[in-house]
């Protein structure tokens, strides 16, 4: 048994002891119907969930499997991607917590913790955000700056021993149930270095003088916030990376949060693929020619999905290095004509609850799917990204994220 | 089948209905509709049809009506759509009515139409028993006995505004083929249940029919044709509506990408942005071109009008639901959040693309027309 | 019978003595196969072809019924629409001539004499090139300047009596075969007033320095030439408009240019597809289902390339100003769908001859379908002018006809 | 069914075909090979064999060839499709070569086979007797008799450089179910006829047999499998060819942007031409992520690669056919001029998507696997 086989066999045994298996291929009727792929679940209690998923979490942090690729002595294993492949194969099969409400402190604010956080940041912040212990949100947007953030006007004065910040941020998910936030706040007002005016804080949401109000979707539900801070105080130890070096510690986190849309994007699919393609047989639609040319093509979307990230790695060095954006454009297109595809064959059971299985369910994925080509930068960012970063074109007037390098 | 110009009584109605639609029903009152509970009646309805007659419009005027014509209705469809009127109006008028007319039961007609002239009356049709498509043609419902009276059983879906109507037409087999029946909703053994909807503006219901007591339309005759017409014809008022709806999505992002600003400059000057819009129009004004073929087509034969019918449907449904998806793209994340419009308008673009039958149903209708007949197109 | 009627008869007897009917509708294998639509025929000999032309045009001039909403003092009929539209209805049902060879004099040169042609210049030349005597072209492209007009480089320099002209055009259709161009040159070079230094002339293609050359394009067919011009005296007589106006007398053929796509595309687009529903009914195709969907809906853009002509002409007075522009677009996009959709249907007979009729004769409007989202101005020139005319957002940069306003 | 990196060995390949073909086949010798009579050989052909052993790459080295894997072939494919290699290598080295070898008939692969590798015997495969569709399945010919000689008659379409093969392989109805059959080009009762096409660079021919002596494949046993096998390797080499192409118009077109100025930028400095370029990237690496996956699927299960296979040659046919006509239209007025090569690339790009069937065929094959079969996918 070499290295990987013994790492698989012990996820394998974590996972066989705590939870019960999912059917190897889905059936037609198994498991909760409100559950047509993670991202557009519907919460019938937000904070139960968030307690199971931070109980999973600590229990994974305590067999060495939180932190894959993790520095060891701040709480990692210090393994591989093969090794995060492994577990991530395995884990699938499992019918474990869902994890989603950890993942902007594990994917957006420790990496940035990561790179730029001090000795005292990294231990304090790195070890609790990965064993459940802290949960984390994203403070960068704000009503006047959306994919702008060079335009943020939320303002960090000085103080005494720290910084008074006053603003409002806005689709901030999770900001209700997080511990802490990554803030981004202008601390220099010359108009000339709107960027270098930038700088980073992790706050704590706990502090005086913040407010947190959901933020009701289209879908109905309240998963992202708009906050309010009203003169916060943030003591200067809470200073993330130098001062007025915001732009390029939001760059680390922003360009996590693409790189790290293709994995979750790409499992969304596929299972939301398996459960239309079980109602199609189900209900005999596979008699309807129009949708099985459809089916195909998004099974051969699918397909492409998953081998792009590897196919990616194996291209021109400007390309791959734009690969998130690619992946990103490529998902949200594939996605819509999924949709699209569901509509067609689902027809007014889509629209109207007849109360047969996984039929009014994609509702949810139908009023979801828009948000997908907005958050995390729109299909029109990343379609500049690519022009210029990877084709080399002229450049447009610039955002925040895009002025890295 | 020539093209129509909107004739000047037309222009003057849609004028009348802007500034009707505009202090009657804003925003709010939307609002507060749609997330009202179903079985009260807006005060709209009522001043719709006692202000300005418009439930009976294109009902005769012996039947209680004004005596215009079905394009003239259209314009009253769109406006509507444009500002999202919900209520039983669509169900009553382009649906109910319609087939009270193309069934020549004058004595049913006398009992109905007035008082849906009068905004008395909200009636309903009662038609799809499929679950994931909009057949017209799939019925088990069977209604026994012979003559006027009937006894009917079966079960509904997407009964439009089912909990709200006081009378249902039901489409069931009888003797003589296919055959529509008056029931009372409060009639024994008739079951009303409210489905879930993504669409409030619009609601839909289950219905079921236990040995019911039911009066059968113009005994004797088969009512297929009859169906088929009304179909066609709520198709083209739907379209109607899907044209107002788009042109209000474009309308309100064009608005909003001139003065929202990012990157230091109006998003609307932006040439993805500028070019999205322009496609948009494209397809807006191609949807209203081929509405106004439908409309012109609404006194045809047969065989025309099912298939412009069927073009604007196909067409008109695809276009709302692109122009209302876009709508959100372009409004960035404000146009995801609940307290904006725009996800009304795509809530209500998805649930008119999948009514009365999907694009591409309308399309094999199409094909089936220029394939497989003997005649050439 | 009232006067539409009356003029009815009397073009139906024109036709009637002249040209055998079409049959009432298409039948597979009728006709000559090269015509799958009249702008993608391969000519056999195109000078003969012309000479045809030239005479039905006469006989139409004869007849009066040559250039109906023309000036009567002109040769012109002096009636309106509705003429016109009753007679394309007939004259669609007979096996008359192809008239395209005269189209660029008689809709992009003779509307902008008719608007700023002297008394002179509109007697020479409007009667001639509706009664087929003369034949036009129009020289404003250079290979440097596509769709950016006011790039233009050939210069006019005043010379005693007229100017002398030196240059290259580019993409003029049927300069070859034409007696008089409609030509753009600069004759002032001040840098500020870029668009103001250019003037209109109407060259006689005779003139020596003239030389042009075919542009073979992918098609295999020449029908476009490069121009030179190589010092060519034109007197002052010909100079149309006033020095330094060339700008909006170009926009006058241009915008006629524009509107007349409409009639042409649409009419394009209704045989081509009737041609294809005959093959899919003769072969049997009409039992795949996916090109069932596809032949719906060109049917359905047939129906819309019908009616959008006069729906919007009802349509607000910014978007209705606009509509050749919206027209253009829609009919490239619906070209290009049915092509794609005989590609689908046809299969390898596209792409190699069988020999049976109304197959790879569609391979000529494949290969020839590029060029119509190019040729009078591309899909993002019409873009831009409906977004900036018809929507009123902001300009780009601006190409020379599109400052007219 | 992993994904499978480049091997080092790959690379190396990739990076010799570069600039051998720069130097060997620059786009004026491509040019004169498309114009030229098509009975004539290229001296690139010979050269190819001779000097880096092309021809026989995937053949076994007791057969006369190098012994390499198909993945390191389809490098071959895309950098001939990147440069539109013309000629007879692709019915010979993608189509009849797998054939033979997916046939385990020993004496006749020692009969072609070194020859093959040698570049001295051209051979192809006349399979598709369907005038509109690519169809491997309806086959009307028939070769009679038993044992290894029979009496061929059929009629084929499509055939590739029907016209240049010295042998063919025929697919044919035999006692046995389906046979493949070897038939000399010059033998009596075979007539080669050339059809026009669109793509010089990829001739095709019918060719006719009556009562054509020839020697059948494995002799007592069906062929039908190995005809499939070849099809699915074949669609695999095809979307390679595709890939390259569209690699190619994508980076000359980027090029192109760069310099060309309009109305006092460069055009690839406008937003639309950026998002365009920037949405055929896109288009492009998924279709290389299809035939990465389908060349790693190459020695998988029948049933795997048949969906590897499709999946690939579906999307890399889409997304080639897009390619081309995006270079056309990004090129403005030259692009669709004879002397551009834009329409080379626009025609091969067509001619390969009807190729060894169009998306939708495959497609349809896909969804039969995914909603026909017993177990879930």
């Amino acid at each position: 048994m070499n290295e990987i086989e013994a790492f698989a066999a012990r996820v394998e045994a974590f996972f066989k002891d705590r939870f019960p298996p999912r059917p190897q291929t889905l059936e037609h009727g198994w498991g909760d119907d409100s559950m047509v792929g993670a991202a557009f679940r519907v919460a019938a209690d937000e904070h139960a969930d968030l307690e199971r998923a931070r109980h999973y979490q600590h229990e994974l942090a305590d067999a060495g499997l939180a932190w894959l690729d993790g520095p060891v002595e701040l709480g990692g294993a210090g393994l591989g991607v093969a090794e995060r492949r492994v577990f991530a194969e395995i884990a699938r099969r499992y019918d474990a917590p869902d994890l989603n409400s950890l993942l902007v402190g594990q994917q957006i604010l420790a990496p940035a913790v990561l790179v730029y956080g001090s000795t005292e940041q990294r231990e304090r912040v790195l070890p609790a955000l990965w064993n459940g212990d802290l949960v984390g949100c994203q403070l960068f947007s704000e009503p006047g700056a959306g994919s702008d953030l060079a335009a943020l006007t939320t303002r960090a004065r000085r103080v005494d021993g720290g910084w008074r910040v006053t603003g409002q941020k806005v689709w901030s998910s999770g900001a209700h149930l997080a511990h802490v936030g990554e803030l981004l706040a202008r601390t220099s007002e010359d108009p000339g270095t709107r960027s270098r005016g930038l700088t980073m804080f992790v706050l704590d949401m706990a502090s005086p003088g913040v407010t947190v109000r959901p933020l009701r979707q289209m879908t109905g539900t309240a998963h992202f916030n708009e906050v309010f801070l009203d003169d916060v105080f943030i003591p200067d130890g809470d200073v993330l990376g130098a001062v007025g070096e915001g732009w390029a510690v939001a760059n680390v986190s922003l360009s996590s949060e693409r790189d790290n849309f293709g994995d979750s994007g790409s499992d969304l699919f596929l299972r939301l693929l398996d459960r239309l393609v079980l109602v199609v047989r189900e209900v005999g639609a596979w008699s309807n020619p129009g949708a099985r040319d459809r089916i195909a093509d998004a099974y051969i979307r699918e397909v492409v999905t998953e081998n792009l990230p590897e196919s990616l790695a194996t291209a021109s060095a400007p390309v791959a290095a734009a690969g998130a954006s690619l992946i990103k454009l490529f998902a949200t297109d594939a996605d819509r004509r999924l949709v699209q595809t569901a509509v067609d064959i689902l027809g007014p059971s889509i629209v109207a609850d007849t109360g047969a299985w996984g039929t009014f369910a994609w509702s949810r994925v139908l009023l979801g799917m828009p948000a997908t080509r907005i958050a995390g930068g729109s299909d029109e960012i990343q379609r500049n990204i690519l022009a210029e970063r990877a084709l080399g074109l002229p450049r447009e007037v610039r955002p925040l994220q895009e002025d890295r390098s | 089948m020539a093209f129509l110009a909107p004739t000047e009584e037309q222009v003057d109605l849609r004028s009348t209905l802007q500034t009707y639609f505009a202090q009657r029903w804003p925003e709010a009152e939307m609002r507060r509709a749609a997330e009202a509970d179903e079985r009260t009646q807006s005060e709209l309805w009522t001043s719709m049809a006692r202000d300005l007659g418009l439930h009976g419009l294109a009902i005769p005027e012996e039947l209680g009506g004004g005596g215009f014509t079905f394009p003239d209705l259209l314009v009253v469809f769109e406006e509507m759509g444009r500002v999202l009127v919900s209520g039983p109006f669509f169900a009553t008028v382009a649906m109910a009515a319609p087939l009270l007319l193309a069934l020549d039961d004058r004595e049913v007609q006398e009992l109905l139409l007035p008082g849906i002239a009068s905004g008395e009356r909200v009636v309903t049709v009662a038609l799809v028993e499929s679950e994931m498509s909009w057949d017209a043609d799939l019925i088990r419902a069977v209604a026994t006995g012979s003559g006027a009276e009937r006894k009917l059983t079966g079960h509904k879906f997407f009964v439009l505004d089912g909990c709200l109507a006081d009378t249902l037409l039901v489409v069931a087999k009888v003797d003589e083929g296919i055959g529509v029946l008056v029931v009372d909703a409060d009639a024994p053994g008739v079951t009303i249940t409210a489905m879930e909807t993504i669409d409030a503006t619009r609601r839909q219901a289950r219905v079921s029919f236990d040995d019911v007591a039911s009066r059968m339309l113009r005994p004797g005759h088969s009512a297929a044709d009859a169906v088929a017409h009304m179909c066609q014809l709520a198709s083209i008022a739907l379209a109607a509506e899907q044209v107002g709806g788009a042109q209000r999505a474009l309308d309100m992002t064009v608005e909003y990408v001139k003065l929202r600003e990012q990157f230091g400059r109006t998003i609307g000057s932006f040439q993805a942005v500028k070019h999205h819009l322009a496609d948009l129009l494209v397809a807006v004004e191609s949807a209203r071109a081929a509405l106004a073929h439908a409309a012109a087509s609404s006194t045809a034969s047969p065989a025309d009008l099912a298939i412009a019918a069927s073009v604007a449907q196909s067409l008109c449904s695809e276009v709302y639901s692109a122009a209302a998806d876009s709508t959100i793209h372009l409004h960035g994340g404000i146009g995801f959040t609940w307290e904006h419009p725009a996800h009304l308008y795509y809530r209500r673009a998805v649930s008119s693309e999948v009514l009365l039958g999907s694009p591409h149903h309308h399309r094999a209708k199409i094909a089936s027309h220029l394939l497989d007949e003997k005649e050439s197109s």
